[in-house]
């Protein structure tokens, strides 16, 4: 288990060789990569900055991470948060999913990226050629988080 | 009793603050009633703590709700809704 | 779409890489990669071969993400599925879904990993220290199909 | 009419072939009839075919059950369910 918060690209590949060392026992690999698209709701963004709250950032994803491991059986997990300025198509976020079966793995990364996305103290700002704003929160994320209290 | 206080993203920009040390009365103090003290300081402190606004707050890096009981050396943070990932 | 059916193993950041090109209203890569388990009900697995229908399994493998495409919002997606020798640790396959929204992403990927275990012509056989013998179906694996028909 | 037939896995390992090009008679072929021709060549393909062990049919590809009909020139396989992934 380990999170990284950086303001470093990261190389999926190799996050994922690295993750698989030392376990014999995986079956399974399942990782997300979330990126910077061009277009949202209102305008073309040029760029994105991500705040986050040093300390409390670290301590909130090995906490979503200890919750997926009481739910499905998982042999490691990895998280890496990019912050700082980022451009259109750049890689912001990492979640990779080791376990022996593929059931778990799956709902193990989907699981930690829904809770991410509500409970991690993370924060985007875009800038487009209209001017800089805060990103709004979606419902549909709440209403992703949720569903998982209605799950086994 | 002595907290440390940090703000972020849209708060800290607009209230222009990331980060003060404060005192408050020795009585017991949750997270609403901190917000209410701060709201004092003047409209913008008004809108963005009890305005419309969503707020989250957390005490020594864990989310808490309004009830949340605020003691002596926490560090308590005020931040909209989350949007990382 | 793209599917691939190799001897040669795949590199897992190359591959997202290329399926990402071209494309910039991506969101979300979910990617999946199976692996040879080291252990299995029986024995210690020394080596594992597999075996596959020429023709029928590209075809079989389009087919799925196809179907997966009339599902969810899938901007592109790629399968690579190895034949021949492997070891134990070795990567079996790869599933990558790219799509603008995680929750698509997630259930494509997932989906087509599901339907991949049932319908695609590929037949595993394990080497053991008491012998060779195929791979039994699992149960698991018609359940896990299954369920796609009681979701929307 | 003339079929090309292909064995897979445990089957072909089995009757130690892998294809075939098999002429039938010109009647309506089913895959179930088809196996029931081929179950005749001795016990091991009765075993194979009509046995207890699960044989799923293709026919050009994809995947068909029992009540599939067969066509001159088509491509015929036999396999044991699928294990892949």
């Amino acid at each position: 288990m380990s999170v990284r918060v950086q303001l470093e690209d990261f190389d999926v590949g190799f996050e994922i060789s690295q993750l698989r060392k030392s376990h014999n026992s995986i079956g399974a690999v399942v990782s997300f990569v979330g990126l910077v698209r061009d277009l949202n709701e209102r305008d073309t963004v040029t760029q994105l900055t991500l705040e986050h709250y040093p300390g409390m950032t670290e301590k909130s994803l090995m906490a979503i991470i200890a919750q997926a491991k009481t739910r499905w059986h998982v042999e490691d997990a990895l998280i890496i948060h990019r912050v700082g300025p980022l451009m259109p198509n750049e890689q912001i976020v990492l979640v990779a999913v080791t376990s022996a079966h593929r059931g778990d793995a799956f709902s193990a990364c989907e699981f930690i990226m829904d809770y991410l996305k509500t409970d991690a103290p993370f924060w985007k700002k875009e800038i487009t050629p209209q001017g800089a704003h805060w990103v709004e929160v979606k419902s549909s994320d709440d209403m992703a988080k949720n569903r998982w209290n209605n799950k086994n | 009793m002595k907290i440390k206080l940090f703000y972020f993203a849209r708060l800290k920009e607009t209230l222009n603050y990331s980060t003060e040390d404060l005192t408050l009365p020795d009585e017991p103090y949750t997270i609403l009633k901190l917000k209410a003290l701060l709201a004092k300081r003047g409209d913008t402190w008004g809108q963005m703590l009890m305005g419309k606004l969503k707020v989250r707050a957390a005490i020594n890096h864990e989310l808490v709700d309004d009830h949340a009981s605020i003691a002596d050396g926490d560090e308590v943070a005020f931040f909209p809704p989350v949007t990382g990932g």
